[in-house]
């Protein structure tokens, strides 16, 4: 499955980039396995996703739990909690 | 009447007033503004944000609010990238016939805003930056809402 | 710092928040903008009130205000005599650190004028002046702060 | 006892002024007493005074109850309920 991923804040700088374009394997279908595959990909991936308490995610760009279902998204979003306003 | 900005500019309230003063039967308008504190020894604030997904959970919010208090205006301002102390990182503002409203609705939007609508601050210190840490208060305050 | 006006001037409300957003410590301003309605039949509305009693009432509940929620700044502006729909009868701003003390008494600020000011409103429809009735609402909204 | 008067609103509109100076009897020692002495002193008193639950008071420019002491004050404000904000 082809799948693009958004990174933001410190996720964004410990990732070493902003954006990318995966094809997930098969076993893949939910937010808390894109995570383990991430961090066990490379280094950067393992830096930046270490932290499980403090990574929140978005699915088609709608906050999500981290075990909310992947299969069929477009685009995950992976980040630190929100600090706006 | 939903008004979202998420805009690099610096935010200009006379004119977002003005605006939201003109919406059908506002005969209350209450605001909320958030500042880069000036004493704090912050240099500069980043803001970054989700872009597309940022402007749909404040367009949620503000529909929220619209409907639970009839308001005839909600506006939701937010400031993105590096702004100085003193600067306005965001406005928000309910107008409706009457001031309970207005106060509760303008309370909601910016609750709801803190937890819902994906920003994140980065301060410089000293020339050190760091992501600023997600308070507890704030999903408590969020939460009363529900 | 307590600014306090009663004017026949229309009010300037970019002016006003930057004075309010200027003091020690502002994180967070909010604010209460009360207007002539527009859409609902009066032609003009016409403020009285008690000089100098009125100055002191709303000295008073700012620093009330100032001193229950350790504000840096409580503004209250009200316009006295004829106006036209649409124009700003009253402005109130509370700058705190915070946002739960801003909002908390920008409401009190309001909703203790509403009580503790001595103004009256007359607003002419179609002709014909009528005062305005007090409404027990305000009561009950001043008193949940006691 | 030398007394300013003041009148606001349809207080004023009623009494034909907005404030006058009388010498009060020895006997009237409170704001309902001052009330009760104007209504029965002319008919613009009596018109102005006759909705006794509609009317509220100031001393020396601090709102009070209508049985409040008035000896040694320097000025009472009558008025309706405030409509202000």
């Amino acid at each position: 499955m082809r799948l693009d991923l958004l990174y933001f804040a410190w996720v964004r700088e410990r990732m070493g980039r902003a954006h990318e374009t995966v094809e997930l394997p098969a076993g893949v279908t939910d937010v808390a396995g894109l995570i383990d595959w991430l961090a066990a990909r490379d280094e950067a991936g393992a830096a930046a996703l270490a932290d499980r308490g403090r990574l929140r995610a978005a699915v088609d760009q709608a906050f999500v739990a981290i075990d909310a279902s992947i299969v069929g998204a477009r685009e995950v979003a992976l980040f630190p909690p929100v600090t706006g306003g | 009447m939903i008004r979202i900005r998420v805009t690099p500019e610096a935010i200009d309230i006379a004119a977002e007033m003005a605006l939201a003063e003109a919406t059908a039967g506002a005969g209350a308008v209450a605001t909320f503004t958030g500042l880069v504190r000036a004493d704090d020894g912050v240099g500069t604030l980043e803001l970054e944000h989700y872009p597309g997904a940022t402007e749909a959970a404040l367009e949620r919010v503000a529909a929220q609010a619209v409907a639970r208090w009839s308001l005839g205006a909600a506006t939701i301002v937010h400031r993105v990238g590096p702004m100085a102390p003193g600067a306005r990182i965001v406005f928000v503002a309910a107008a409706a016939p009457h001031r309970a409203a207005a106060l509760d609705a303008c309370a909601y939007l910016i609750d709801r805003l803190k937890t819902d609508a994906p920003f994140w601050k980065r301060e410089t210190r000293d020339g050190e930056a760091r992501w600023v840490e997600a308070r507890e208060t704030d999903d408590a305050a969020a939460s009363r809402w529900e």
